[in-house]
């Protein structure tokens, strides 16, 4: 079905999903100063991996994002997505659902949602199908003919999310897309993104702000500290998978929780 | 900043490419010189043209007839713009109105302006007025019709009144779309004047203009329009100014 | 003193040169007047100021208030400033060796349709039996048009004709100062609200303006200069004005000479020809009360 | 009262006036002929009007595309790239103040006399308000949004259609209606200024003879195009509509944003 | 030094900062059907208190404060606030700290701060002040002379919270204002509104999605069911006053806590 996989310009040996961010560093040149948003930061996420990144507001982690995603351009040092430098946007390595949940206001919700979708000519039977699934999967069945200004701030961000998972690419950036939800809805979708992971062999990279979400859902939680953000830690998180709301009151993850907090804590 | 510098080279090499395709049309007779005298010419025109005390008049005559028509109606167009904008009663009388007048040539009605203020500095002034302030009035209302309610709806949280919300929130935001209409509104309000000029008076530099090109005066022509196009260039500069210093906050 | 609102319909047109003699020579000073001139951008135009209260005299032909009295506007000639198209011709570019009878079918360019420039194309067209095309370009687009090639013919006013023709640009083969049958071109016309409420100063008025037909027409170099420099055009053909348009115009200016009222109706049928429908008798159309006496 | 009866109130008041001022006297009829005598002109000679409008029409159509639909594509274009605005929009704003009009007669030379002059006039006229415009309301577009397209990889082309344009709708409609408005009047003048043909040609004809009926009947003809283009443009502003929920202009109904709200019983 | 305090058309009885919601309904009219948001909702706060509203994500929290901010009309019923009703915004009785930062691009950081104080005319110099003051209880001292856009999704935020907090009003409505924060800055943030609630006696009704949170700051706490918004509990939270990290782990936190989340996963 799809010969041209065979030809693609990605070394073998890098899976999809791989990514690699070396001595990266970014300057904002504002009026009064420049600002050192992030030095020298390197990581490396394995494909697959569920990846948390917490720490302090205003320490860097959406402009990291930002530049995973080919959006912003690094100052210094590289990143690889999936083997290839990623230079910009590129919707078939990398997915981005944003902290604001930046909703087109003139399309409906389920417009939005199969937006990306449009944009690769993915017919129209297709999409709305896919669209109403993603709309169903963040619980917001029923809710595809309204417009973003007919939702609540936890509906928008829903909506934003499914925009994220119809895209369906090999690494997904999600940033504080729960923040806007009540504990419930967060825990149920928390699980939701957990299944589909887990189903797809996607790799994740999250940004939140809740230690406990943090440690439920990861892999492996990346702590940064304030500006200039640098990372200070890089925990893996060993408890067994599906994770359980037990494991919640267990000690293995009270630990792990702690030691986050106490970063967080010294650094904000 | 060496982009700011890479722009404005790369603006004057533009220009100087275009001068120079004038000069060479013209001069290898691509274009028959006489109909497009070379840009030296025409320089050279300008030139002795701007040494005449009676150009000089004609020129100063002019730009306070624009700028009186253009301080009238620019507020008085802004204004009604912003009713029409704000009121939706007031818009679902006026606006198709106000299209209409806009979309009819307004050289017919110049008899009339002599009819009503006879021929002076009242009928050009009047006539530009005239011609500008439909644009205004459309500018201003899509320029109002751009903001976003979030803005609004914090404004009206501290109880802006509304002078407050119009000078807070609704200027800094429409500012771009404002500035270009106001170049926009001036190049029709010019365009105003030199018409009302062309038509009868007694003075202005829109007369010369007409005399000339009746003449086939060509490199007089030209000259003249390079006048005109310049104080317009100018304003439109001045604008330019004033919209770096007050959008900067948009990157 | 008073003044006299003279309303002239083009800058470089005789009536122009008239005016600003007069001024210039203060005849309209010895008149005990004063006076402010007005251009308009052509004949239609400075009749509708004179109707919308803007001039007291102006300078036009008897279409015009012919015409107005149909629509509300009671003015009439009260001297009579020129018998014939002095300075305009049917140029053809130098080059071109097409001749009045070759025109058939062809385009020739006039200023505005209806204007002076397309009846005598009208005309044209009846006296030699051909039929082409009339273009209106506008004055400015008259000689660019015609140089372009756009245009096989133009009918072209003075100085405009004598400048190209001397250029070399264009050649004439038509001159229509000989060839059409004499008419009243044009007139000074007033108000007949401002002929009753003011007579001396219509009359002060005409005094002026035939003082100063006379005074150019003793005084050669002075208005040679005064059209080159008004006009902003060399002297050579300042002189050429001079001779063939100035030295041609009507030195009475008497509405009532024998003359008058057929060179009147002459000029309404042509104009007849542009599609004027309001024709009124030519007793209303002018006035022989009148006579102008040139201020010296 | 409601709106449209006032409206209507009003036109119907102009149109007394028309009838009115001439016959009375208070205008000329040489400045404004009576409304029954503009029509009784116009009647009687429909077939020359008839032809004018057609040859008018097809004039303004075909502007109207050059215009408005090179003027909103050129104006997103440039106004959604950084580089190319600040180096292109001062030139195009400069380029538009140079005073056309009294250019038109040496346009003419290039463009012939017929209808390709008032198309390029008319479309140059038109087009430069409307590209400027636009390129403005670009500006006033959430950069948010273009970030959210761009990282879900719409090319340029998809980034104008699906994002620049609709979220710029409303400036971009007043471009149309602004861009439009131009293309009448500049097809007209131009037809006033040099032609032999149309309803601007008819205009400057009658008025050089001062038959002022059927100067206004012309008039009149005018009017009627720019109510036709009204209702074009009001049938897309409704087709519209939905796209502008985000503003001011989608939402005036919303008692948020207008401001004007009423106790509950 | 206020004398005209004396005339103020309050009723005597009616102490500043009571809130009293009657009966009240809001329904949302969209092009496909009726939305109804609010269904017969009634509460009152006492002046003073500190109350804390929660309730799954689009139940109407937002709906609800926009009324009492005068910012919406209701469909159905009566809000009172200081003892007159509020049919418009009214900043001497009700400040409002939204949901979405709602930054006005165009003014730098301290000058959205001062907004509300332009507005009445303060004086340049106490304005200013006041603003930093503002800025530095959000802990962005320094950041002042930036715009919006060159702040983090945290640091608009709390921007917002500084405007809300310079105005000064008797009631103060904050639509989770703490959503996009860090736990640690969260935390701080938390005690100094209540510092700053405690020294000035005002009236708070605060939006949030983390039920540790409510029970940390509340007097009381209400809880809302999903569409149609209706109120479901309204508990006393009798912990006493400075609240403490300790009791975060206390057993009378943890029943309160406990009673909510019932509630919340219930109805969402
Ligand atoms: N365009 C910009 N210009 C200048 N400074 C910027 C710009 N964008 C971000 N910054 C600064 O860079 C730093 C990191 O911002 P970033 O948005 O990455 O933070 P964050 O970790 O996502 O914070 P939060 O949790 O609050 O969203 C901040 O100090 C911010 O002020
Ligand atoms: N303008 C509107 N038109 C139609 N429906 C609306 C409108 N505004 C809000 N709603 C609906 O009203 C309900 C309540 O919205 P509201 O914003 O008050 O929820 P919320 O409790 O603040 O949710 P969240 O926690 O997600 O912010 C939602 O179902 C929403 O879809
Ligand atoms: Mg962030
Ligand atoms: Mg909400």
């Amino acid at each position: 079905m799809q010969p041209l996989a065979n030809v693609t310009p990605l070394k073998p040996a890098a899976r999809a999903g791989a990514i690699e961010v070396k001595n990266v560093g970014q300057v904002f040149k504002t009026r009064s100063q420049d600002v050192v948003a992030l030095e020298d930061v390197s990581l490396e996420v394995k494909p697959g991996r569920f990846v948390v990144l917490v720490g302090p507001s205003g320490c860097g982690k959406s402009t990291l994002l930002m530049m995973m995603a080919g959006l912003r351009q690094q100052t210094s040092g590289t990143i690889t997505i999936s083997g290839a430098p990623i230079l910009q946007p590129d919707p078939d390595r990398v997915g981005v659902v944003f902290q604001e949940a930046s909703l087109f206001p003139w399309l409906t919700a389920e417009d939005n949602v199969e937006f990306p979708l449009a944009l690769r000519g993915v017919p129209k039977a297709e999409r709305r199908a896919k669209a109403q699934d993603a709309l169903k999967l963040v619980g917001l069945d029923g809710f595809g003919r309204r417009h973003p200004h007919e939702l609540s701030g936890g509906m928008k961000q829903r909506v934003s999310i499914a925009r994220g998972l119809v895209q369906d690419p090999p690494v997904l950036l999600m940033d504080e897309p729960f923040a806007a939800l009540d504990e419930q809805t967060r825990m149920t979708m928390g699980d939701e993104l957990l299944r589909i992971w887990a189903a797809t062999g996607k790799t994740v990279v999250f940004v939140t702000h809740s230690l406990t979400e943090a440690v439920y859902l990861a892999d492996e939680v990346i702590v940064m500290s304030a500006r200039p953000g640098r990372i200070v830690d890089h925990l893996q998180v060993q408890l067994p998978r599906p994770r359980t709301y037990e494991m919640l009151s267990g000690d293995a993850f009270g630990a792990l929780r702690d030691r986050i907090w106490r970063h967080i804590r010294k650094s904000a | 900043m060496q982009s700011t510098f890479v722009i404005n080279l790369a603006r004057i090499a533009i220009i100087i490419a275009v001068l120079a395709l004038w000069e060479v049309l013209s001069r290898t007779g691509i274009v028959n010189p006489r109909l497009l005298p070379s840009a030296s010419d025409t320089f050279v025109t300008l030139g002795d043209l701007l040494q005449r005390a009676a150009v000089r008049k004609d020129l100063m005559v002019t730009a306070t007839e624009v700028l009186a028509a253009f301080a009238l109606a620019v507020p008085f167009g802004a204004v009604i713009g912003f009713l029409v904008a704000e009121n939706r009663y007031f818009a679902d009388v006026a606006k198709p109105l106000l299209f209409f007048a806009f979309s009819i040539p307004k050289s017919i009605f110049l008899p009339m302006f002599i009819l009503v203020f006879g021929v002076g500095f009242a009928q050009k002034v009047g006539f530009g007025f005239f011609s500008t302030i439909f644009i205004v009035i459309m500018s201003t209302t899509t320029a109002v019709e751009s903001v976003k309610v979030e803005h609004l709806t914090v404004a009206r949280s501290y109880g802006a009144t509304p002078w407050q919300t119009a000078f807070r929130v609704y200027l800094p935001s429409m500012l771009p779309v404002l500035l270009e209409a106001l170049r926009i509104s001036m190049i029709f309000n010019l365009t105003g004047v030199i018409l009302a000029e062309m038509y009868a008076s007694r003075d202005g530099i829109g007369h010369q203009i007409a005399t000339w090109g009746e003449n086939f005066q060509m490199k007089q022509l030209l000259a003249g329009v390079v006048m005109v196009a310049a104080i317009a260039m100018t304003f439109n500069e001045l604008v330019r100014w004033m919209e770096t210093r007050c959008s900067h906050w948009r990157t | 003193a008073d003044t006299i609102r003279v309303g002239l319909p083009t800058k470089t047109y005789w009536p122009t040169t008239i005016a600003e003699t007069a001024v210039r020579q203060k005849l309209f000073e010895k008149e005990g007047i004063q006076a402010e001139l007005t251009i308009y951008r052509s004949g239609a135009e400075t009749f509708e100021g004179m109707a919308a209260g803007a001039a007291d005299i102006i300078l036009d032909p008897p279409s015009l208030v012919s015409a107005g009295r149909k629509k509300g506007v009671m003015s009439r000639i009260v001297a009579n400033a020129a018998m014939g198209n002095f300075g305009w011709q049917l140029m053809v570019p130098t080059k071109s060796t097409l001749d009045v009878k070759d025109l058939n079918g062809k385009k020739v360019a006039i200023t505005a349709a209806g204007s002076g420039s397309d009846l005598l194309a009208l005309w044209t067209i009846q006296d030699k039996k051909i039929d082409f095309t009339r273009v209106p370009v506008g004055g400015g687009g008259l000689v660019p048009n015609l140089l372009a090639g756009n245009v096989e013919a133009a009918v072209v006013y003075s100085p405009l004709s004598f400048q190209i023709s001397k250029s070399g640009e264009a050649k004439t083969i038509l001159d229509y100062a000989t060839a059409v049958p004499p008419n009243l071109t044009a007139g000074w016309i007033v108000l007949d609200k401002f002929a009753e409420a003011k007579p001396q100063m219509v009359q002060k008025a005409v005094n002026a303006l035939y003082g100063a037909v006379a005074f150019m027409r003793a005084n050669r170099d002075v208005t040679v200069k005064l059209i080159a420099e008004l006009y902003e055009m060399p002297p050579e053909i300042a002189g050429l004005e001079y001779d063939n348009t100035i030295m041609k115009l009507e030195t009475s200016g008497d509405m009532g000479a024998a003359n008058v009222n057929a060179a009147v109706q002459l000029s309404l049928d042509l104009a007849k020809l542009g599609g004027l429908k309001d024709i009124v008798p030519v007793e209303d159309v002018i006035s022989a009360k009148f006579k102008p006496v040139p201020t010296k | 009262m409601s709106a449209k009866t006032l409206r209507y109130l009003i036109v119907i008041g102009l149109i007394a006036l028309w009838e009115l001022l001439p016959r009375t006297g208070l205008i000329p009829e040489l400045f404004l002929p009576s409304l029954s005598s503009t029509l009784i002109a116009g009647w009687t000679d429909a077939a020359e009007y008839g032809h004018a409008l057609a040859v008018t029409l097809y004039e303004v159509v075909v502007s109207m595309a050059f215009a408005c639909g090179g003027g909103i594509l050129l104006g997103a274009i440039v106004g959604s790239l950084p580089r190319p605005r600040v180096l292109i929009m001062p030139m195009v704003s400069s380029l538009y103040a140079v005073p056309l009009v009294i250019l038109y007669p040496v346009f003419t030379v290039w463009l012939g006399i017929g209808s390709e002059s008032k198309i390029a006039f008319a479309s140059i006229y038109g087009f430069l308000p409307t590209m400027l415009a636009t390129a403005a309301g670009i500006q006033t577009i959430d950069p948010q949004l273009l970030l959210a397209a761009r990282s879900m990889g719409a090319t340029l082309s998809q980034r104008l259609i699906r994002v620049i344009i609709p979220a710029a709708i409303p400036t971009v409609l007043s471009g149309l209606r602004v861009g439009g408005a131009l293309v009448i009047v500049g097809v007209v003048v131009s037809e006033m200024l040099i032609s032999s043909a149309g309803i601007g040609y008819l205009i400057s004809r009658y008025r050089t003879i001062l038959d002022s009926p059927h100067v206004f009947a012309g008039v009149l003809l005018v009017l009627f195009l720019a109510i036709a283009f009204n209702a074009a443009i009001r049938w897309i502003e409704r087709k519209a509509a939905i796209w502008q929920t985000g503003t001011r202009a989608g939402q005036a109904n919303d008692d948020i944003a207008s401001g004007a709200m009423q106790p509950a019983t």
